[in-house]
């Protein structure tokens, strides 16, 4: 203590330093989770839109009805395969428990595994390669999906309908792929360098990333396929 | 100055102290837990496809209703175990379901707008 | 002291500064509901619907006003009552007072509630559905021009509303292409036009308002010439409506039996429909010229009164166009008020030559076998059947052209006909007069092009001034 | 007592270090805060300059100074500009100056992606901004309702400037979103309770979360607009059966909040200079905070109200009529709240005061017209006219940009380290009064008698004539007025009287350390024990009252880093009143560097301005395929998306700043949130 009689200065926290955070959370685990609540106003808006134009279209075809084409007599069958979209929505599903698993392996790869059981599940590259395979499966199934709606005779500039549930799965469908990116970028590294508990944090936010992706087609499933 | 960990448990006793450190908890869902919720994810999605297929379900009132609800679950399951958020700090919790509640509101808001103006020009015209 | 001085003298000058706002404030007040003076006025409602929003408005002014002096006087008291004075002791930490801050919670919430309750009350009243018999009027908003329908009365015309007094007018608002507002301030709110949306409005224009005028307005942005898509809204009394829109409604010539009419209306619809006619087109073109390539022969220019074909009102109805063609079965032009007649300048590089004496039967020859049919549609005239352009049957009754811009005039009519796009920014009404430049594509018109010369669009002017 | 932040007057660090290079890849966010303020500074006199052209030719009836073109132009670009490239980057120049300092944090959370934030602004804002010279540019509102946007009734390029150039902005907006919210949540110093935050950081918390929601819904809509322009979908093609209110909805939902993520950090600002300048606390803390998340979650639930003429159909028109009232009541609470503030105190009249109860006074006026047309059948009256822009100048000009300009009077010697000039402030202040007034008072009038908005040339004999010419001359004194701040800014930038730390006598945490402050803010993270903590240590006495924790509750360590790290001293004269308005010219004194106190500082670098470039490039590419060669525009398209994926990758796998000395305690703390 000096000689004034007023300090000057607020008084410093004892031992705070320079990786001081106020909740104890890392940064980026907050800012990922502000940037799915941001996703989510995002994905609101595509599939309010898909819903406000689901009916709307002036010429078919339609998602859930079939259509003739009263100036050529055309048929169309209903657009939408339940099937197929039943199989990539399973798909995507599964991506999820590979990617809960993954993280479970990056994080717990420091402990002992004796049982093959163990082994496995305490692989972190088999787990990611799984969600990626997983995920570009669903890719595989949406491509499939998109050139057989274009073939079929609907694409993003037939009618309302094709411009609202191409743009809808699109939007999803890019951000699957940017999510599948990042997976094989951390696959990278776990195969360069082998992810480790202090990366669990980066694993963390990608496995966030990922479910919210899959949490969306959840929702999309439902409001665009199944509900007729 | 100290040494990292001494400053650590000094930062942490501090927080502690502060009450942040509350709800932080991490007790993390075993793999069992996961390949259990896997389970009930696949069979709620088997359950919503095979409504889907029944024509006196889908033709009944409570097709709409049940499918939501079902996604809705769905939706919860994944959030809460998949992405921790049964687990994890209320801050997340928060981040979470604060824009969800304002998206929902928007949804709904949206739909009943686009939806009344039909009606409202059926009653004038 | 002068350190004490100066921020009373801020404070005397805020003072005055309010007070000279708030006499500014009542002078002008005073005036705003004298139509004389502000014709667009939205403070002296001639409509019930007007007088509900009127109503409303009395209210949200007076309270406004209150709370706008509770505030401000507060304010003004509270930097003058507690401003720095040197050698004060630092004030009091005061931080909140929960029964203060609730108070100025509770008591804007009842504010608002007197707001709400008459608020919702007109929502319901003023939207209700309109009565049956209610006279219907369509209103269809172009770039940039105003189309008014009456299918009651198989009347098409465009900027230039007529309403009864006493009437209740339903107004079902759409657009033919991108979204305008209809508005005329001195009868009730506005209402948008939506692309495929139809809107409604409706309002009673009052007994006490019989032969006047207003001017309405576009008021949703719609491109280039959104400020000059203007229209008039005359109100007459019933009985001069009835007159107006029977002759509306007749086919129009121009009265001049020595020409050689070339296209009587030989088959003029057994009933005038102004059905959905801009999904028509150009297939209505081509049909009208069929209807004169099958009957070539059929020249004779009809006498006045003798038009044969129907209307709405039959023989009663044509002999009324007959006599209204001199009597004018339109708003009387001696009582149109000054704000009704534009006076926005023409172009001053846009010139016409002097002295040119229009032909009615030429100018109608050239109207039919140019590009005016394309889009004008004129009854009374089988070739001109366009749909994109304002419906020019009795032109010559209305006071105005191009959306309201300019008097309905020789000069501005010639002058219109020769450079629109010069006179009014991105009209789809091209720009004729020959060795003109269009503003729009920087073209010079040529005969190629289908330019006019002056003589012929001083024919052209002719015609349409015949059709009274 | 030995830890010092840094000595009471230390010598302003002249910005001379460093030169182009060094602002180009900043990452301190108090340099990016004065880049920000000097950007939205000079769009301010862009988006001014164009306001001045309308009002020119507005100044009586059947003029011709503009064209129907230019004029639409000008409008579209003057709301544009002053709405995101002006009132929201001034707003964000306060997040990044203010939020770290009022938190007590070195910096922002993601240093990196707020230099980004700042390069998509500047970049973004010269792509929409600039086509108008060449008569090329937007011209279809700065709402832009389709279906007039669509190819069909705008084939040019106008348009499409507008599309990508927002879409370009609103990337900005909402990194810088993610930022704040995580550095709020994340980075107080330890005692920065919520309920301790300064009015302007809770106010910045608020805004952040209004954002990162609404920013999502205008880029869905632009989206589609975008697509509908360039891939020829239908969502705005009346002719497949679209639905123009669609557009509407969206940009509305987007629209509304956005209103108060233009007002909401004025409001901060006033909450932060009238308790400085009326000695006083700010009255009702609590209230203010609950009143401001009120105000922006209730922001979410009012858009329909700028669409009652479009015929939703009664129980809409009610809804949303009754949701918009109810938001006068948080606001309303507000203005008595500042009010009360000033109550009892010792209200000194510095400009920066004086714009903060001219901010009180004007959003009265724009509150209580915002009032009149929340009541729908009377908003049939007044939308689309000036009735409805003397309301939004009101809300914005009187509201926004005056506690906007008090925040600059205010914080302007913290960020340089001189005070602006307190006479040529209150000629600025006088004249932005009175010319505002004179501009926008007269619109009430025009719009209540019957003029329409966003018309190039009016009628004479319609009764417009005067209330023209009055907003005409009004707008001219605000011309000048504006003239007259930015000559100031720039003549005391580096001459002006210099500040001290505290030359106000506030008493908020910024005020603790030297101005401008060090590279890394506090030599040591403060331990925060009240709301005013500065007064907590000037005058304990008066502090007794404010909910605090005790000082000396807490251990004080010793040396920061071994270095001594200078002197307290409190010279008697810097009391607060007697500081008031004078410069105090203090002895030089040393600010330790970082080097010295070992606090690592993030490197500059200047990835974020290349991928910001990046993504400027990729949509100059977008637009150039409307050629009719498409050739060119996807080889630029392809090249800005290298320059993203290229920036990026050296972005994220580059290290923020140099290991820090206890370097082991990042394995220890994987928390750390060391990339980005």
């Amino acid at each position: 203590m000096d000689s004034f009689a007023m300090p000057d200065v607020i008084v410093p926290a004892a031992g705070v330093e320079h990786t001081y955070t106020t909740t104890g959370l890392p940064h980026r685990k907050i800012g990922i989770w502000a940037f799915i609540g941001s996703e989510c106003m995002l994905f609101a808006s595509l599939i309010s839109t898909y819903l406000i134009y689901k009916g709307r279209s002036v010429v078919g075809p339609f998602p859930h009805e079939a259509w003739t084409d009263p100036s050529t007599g055309h048929h169309f069958r209903a657009i939408l395969n339940i099937p197929v979209t039943s199989a990539s929505t399973f798909v995507l599903l599964m991506s999820s428990l590979a990617m809960v698993l993954a993280l479970a392996a990056v994080e717990n790869r420091d402990k002992p595994k004796v049982t093959m059981g163990e082994k496995i599940l305490g692989s972190s590259k088999l787990w990611l390669f799984m969600t990626a395979l997983l995920g570009t499966t669903f890719l595989g199934f949406q491509a499939f999906e998109f050139t057989s709606f274009v073939h079929e005779g609907v694409s993003i500039r037939t009618n309302l309908f094709g411009s609202s549930f191409f743009t809808l799965t699109g939007f999803h469908g890019a951000h699957v792929t940017a999510g599948v990116l990042w997976l094989c970028t951390m696959l990278a590294v776990d195969f360069k360098r082998g992810l480790g508990p202090k990366d669990a944090l980066n694993v963390d936010i990608m496995a966030l990333y990922w479910h919210f992706v899959d949490v969306v087609w959840i929702a999309i499933f439902t409001l665009v396929y199944l509900i007729r | 100055m100290t040494s990292p960990e001494s400053h650590h448990g000094q930062t942490a006793a501090a927080l502690a102290a502060q009450g942040h450190l509350e709800g932080a908890v991490h007790e993390h869902p075993t793999w069992s837990t996961y390949w259990k919720v896997a389970t009930i994810l696949t069979v709620i999605t088997v359950a919503e496809v095979w409504c889907y297929y029944v024509p006196s379900f889908v033709a009944s009132v409570w097709f709409v209703p049940v499918l939501l609800a079902l996604s809705a679950l769905k939706f919860g399951i994944v959030v809460l175990f998949y992405m921790h958020l049964k687990y994890d700090h209320k801050l997340f919790r928060a981040l979470f379901t604060g824009p969800l509640i304002v998206a929902m509101f928007t949804i709904v808001a949206l739909l009943f707008l686009f939806g009344k103006v039909a009606v409202r020009l059926g009653l004038l015209s | 002291m002068p350190f004490v001085s100066r921020p009373r003298r801020r404070a005397a000058a805020a003072l005055m500064g309010a007070a000279g706002v708030a006499v500014a404030l009542g002078l002008a007040a005073c005036g705003v509901g004298d139509p004389r003076t502000y014709p667009n006025t939205t403070f002296a409602p001639h409509t019930e619907f007007g007088r509900d929003i009127d109503d409303l408005w009395n209210l949200l002014l007076y309270l406004g006003t209150a709370v706008f002096i509770f505030v401000e006087t507060l304010l003004v008291i509270t930097i003058v009552r507690f401003r720095h004075r040197p050698g004060a002791p630092r004030p009091k930490h005061v931080h909140g007072n929960t029964t203060l801050e609730i108070l100025w919670t509770v008591i804007p919430a009842v504010v608002l509630t007197i707001i709400a309750v008459p608020t919702v009350r007109t929502i319901f009243r003023t939207q209700a559905r309109a009565e049956p018999n209610a006279l219907q009027v369509e209103v269809y908003g172009h770039q940039w021009w105003w189309e008014f329908r009456y299918p009651q009365y198989g009347v098409t015309t465009a900027s230039e509303l007529y309403m009864p007094t006493g009437r209740k007018v339903n107004f079902a608002l759409r657009t033919a292409d991108v979204l305008h507002s209809f508005w005329v301030p001195e009868l009730g709110g506005k209402r948008d036009l939506i692309s495929n949306h139809v809107n409604y409005l409706w309002w009673t224009p009052a007994d006490s308002v019989a032969e006047t005028a207003w001017n309405g307005t576009c008021n949703e942005y719609c491109g280039a010439s959104h400020a000059n898509m203007r229209f008039r809204a005359f109100v007459v009394s019933p009985a001069e409506f009835e007159r107006w829109a029977r002759h509306q409604a007749a086919p129009a010539f121009f009265n001049a039996s020595a020409a050689a009419a070339p296209a009587a209306p030989a088959a003029p619809p057994a009933r005038t429909s102004f059905g959905p006619a801009p999904a028509a087109g150009p297939a209505l073109v081509r049909a009208v010229a069929n209807v004169r390539g099958a009957q070539p022969g059929k020249g004779t220019a009809p006498a006045p009164g003798e038009s044969p074909g129907g209307s709405p009102g039959g023989p009663e109805a044509m002999q009324v166009a007959a006599a209204v063609a001199d009597t004018g079965a339109v708003f009387p032009r001696d009582r149109l008020p000054s704000y009704v007649i534009p006076a926005v300048p023409t172009p001053a590089q846009l010139k016409f030559t002097p002295g040119l004496v229009g032909d009615p039967a030429r100018g109608q020859k050239i109207f039919s076998g140019g590009l005016c049919i394309g889009c004008h549609t004129i009854k009374g005239n089988p070739m001109a059947a366009g749909v994109i352009g304002p419906n020019l049957t009795h032109v010559g009754s209305r006071y105005t052209i191009a959306g309201s811009l300019y008097k309905n005039d020789t000069d501005h009519l010639r002058l219109w006909i020769k450079n629109a796009r010069l006179m009014k920014p991105g009209v789809t009404m091209p720009t004729l007069g020959m060795g003109q430049v269009d503003p729009q594509t920087g073209a010079t018109v040529t005969a190629a092009t289908g330019g006019l010369t002056d003589q012929q669009i001083a024919d052209i002017v002719a015609y349409l001034q015949a059709l009274k | 007592m030995a830890t010092l932040a840094a000595p009471a007057f230390a010598a302003p660090i002249e910005r001379s270090d460093g030169g182009f290079l060094s602002w180009l890849g900043t990452t301190d966010h108090k340099r990016i805060g004065y880049l920000y303020l000097f950007t939205a500074t000079g769009f301010l006199l862009w988006g001014g300059g164009e306001a001045m052209l309308m009002r020119w030719q507005l100044r009586a009836p059947n003029q011709h100074f503009l064209s129907a073109e230019q004029y639409n132009q000008l409008f579209t670009m003057h709301g544009t500009t002053m709405i995101f490239l002006v009132v929201m980057p001034l707003s964000a120049a306060f997040f990044n100056l203010l939020v770290p300092l009022q938190i007590g944090a070195r910096d922002v959370a993601f240093p990196r992606l707020n230099a980004f934030s700042y390069w998509v602004y500047l970049l973004g804002g010269l792509f929409i901004s600039v086509p108008i010279i060449f008569n090329a540019g937007p011209n279809g509102g700065w709402f832009g309702y389709a279906p007039l946007t669509t190819t069909t009734y705008s084939p040019g390029l106008n348009i499409d400037f507008w599309v990508a150039g927002l879409q370009i902005l609103g990337i900005s907006s909402l990194a810088a979103g993610f930022n704040f919210i995580t550095t709020i949540i994340n980075m107080r110093a330890p005692g920065m309770n919520l309920m301790r935050m300064p009015m302007f950081t809770w106010m910045a918390f608020v805004v952040q979360f209004l954002i990162v929601l609404a920013f999502p819904v205008i880029t869905i809509a632009l989206v589609f607009l975008l697509f509908d322009r360039f891939f020829g979908t239908n969502f705005y093609e009346i002719a497949a059966g679209a639905d123009p209110l669609l557009w509407q909805h969206l940009f509305w939902i987007f629209g509304h909040p956005e209103v108060y993520i233009l007002v909401l950090p004025a409001f901060g600002l006033v909450s932060e200079v009238l308790p400085t300048f009326s000695q006083k606390p700010l009255f009702g803390y609590p209230v203010m905070v609950y009143s401001g998340i009120l105000i922006g979650f209730l922001g979410f639930g009012v858009w329909a109200h700028h669409m009652f003429a479009v015929g939703m159909g009664p129980i809409a028109d009610t809804v949303f009529g009754v949701t918009t009232m109810l938001i006068a009541i948080p606001t309303g609470v507000k203005i008595f709240n500042w009010i009360f503030t000033m109550w009892g105190g010792s209200v000194r009249f510095t400009t920066a005061s004086m714009f903060a109860i001219g901010l009180v006074a004007m959003f009265t006026i724009g509150g209580i017209s915002g009032v009149m047309h929340s009541s729908p059948p009377a908003d049939l009256q007044q939308t689309d006219t000036y009735f409805v822009v003397a309301h939004f100048h009101y809300v914005l000009f009187g509201g926004s940009l005056m506690g906007l300009f008090a925040g600059i009077y205010y914080y302007y010697p913290k960020l340089t380290g001189h005070l602006l000039d307190e006479g040529l402030g209150k000629w600025h202040f006088w004249l932005n009064l009175i010319g505002s007034n004179l501009a926008f008072f007269p619109m009430h009038f025009s719009g209540l008698l019957g003029m329409p908005r966003r018309i190039y040339t009016y009628d004479a004999n319609q009764g417009w004539d005067t209330f023209n010419l009055l907003s005409s001359i009004g707008a001219f004194i605000v011309g000048f007025a504006t003239l007259i701040l930015v000559y100031n800014m720039l003549v005391n930038r580096k001459r002006g009287r210099l500040a001290g730390n505290n030359p106000w006598g506030a008493g908020t945490l910024e005020w603790s350390i030297p101005s401008p402050p060090p590279v890394y803010n506090f030599a040591e993270i403060p331990r925060v024990t009240s709301r005013y903590p500065v007064w907590d240590l000037t005058a304990p006495e008066l502090t007794a009252a404010v909910p605090h924790t005790l000082r000396g509750d807490e251990m004080v360590t010793a040396q920061v880093g071994g270095v001594s790290a200078g002197q307290m001293s409190v010279p008697a004269d810097r009391r607060p009143a007697a500081a008031a308005g004078a410069g105090l010219h203090a002895p030089p004194a040393r600010v330790p560097s970082a080097e010295e106190l070992g606090i690592p500082i993030p490197y500059t670098t200047t990835k974020p301005f290349f991928t910001a470039l990046g993504i400027i490039v990729m949509f100059g590419g977008l637009l150039l395929t409307r050629m009719e060669n498409k050739i060119p525009g996807w080889a630029v398209l392809a090249l800005g998306a290298a320059t993203l994926v290229g920036g990026l990758y050296w972005w994220l796998t580059s290290p923020l700043e140099p290991e820090h000395e206890h370097a082991g305690a990042h394995g220890a703390a994987p928390h750390h949130a060391h990339a980005h």
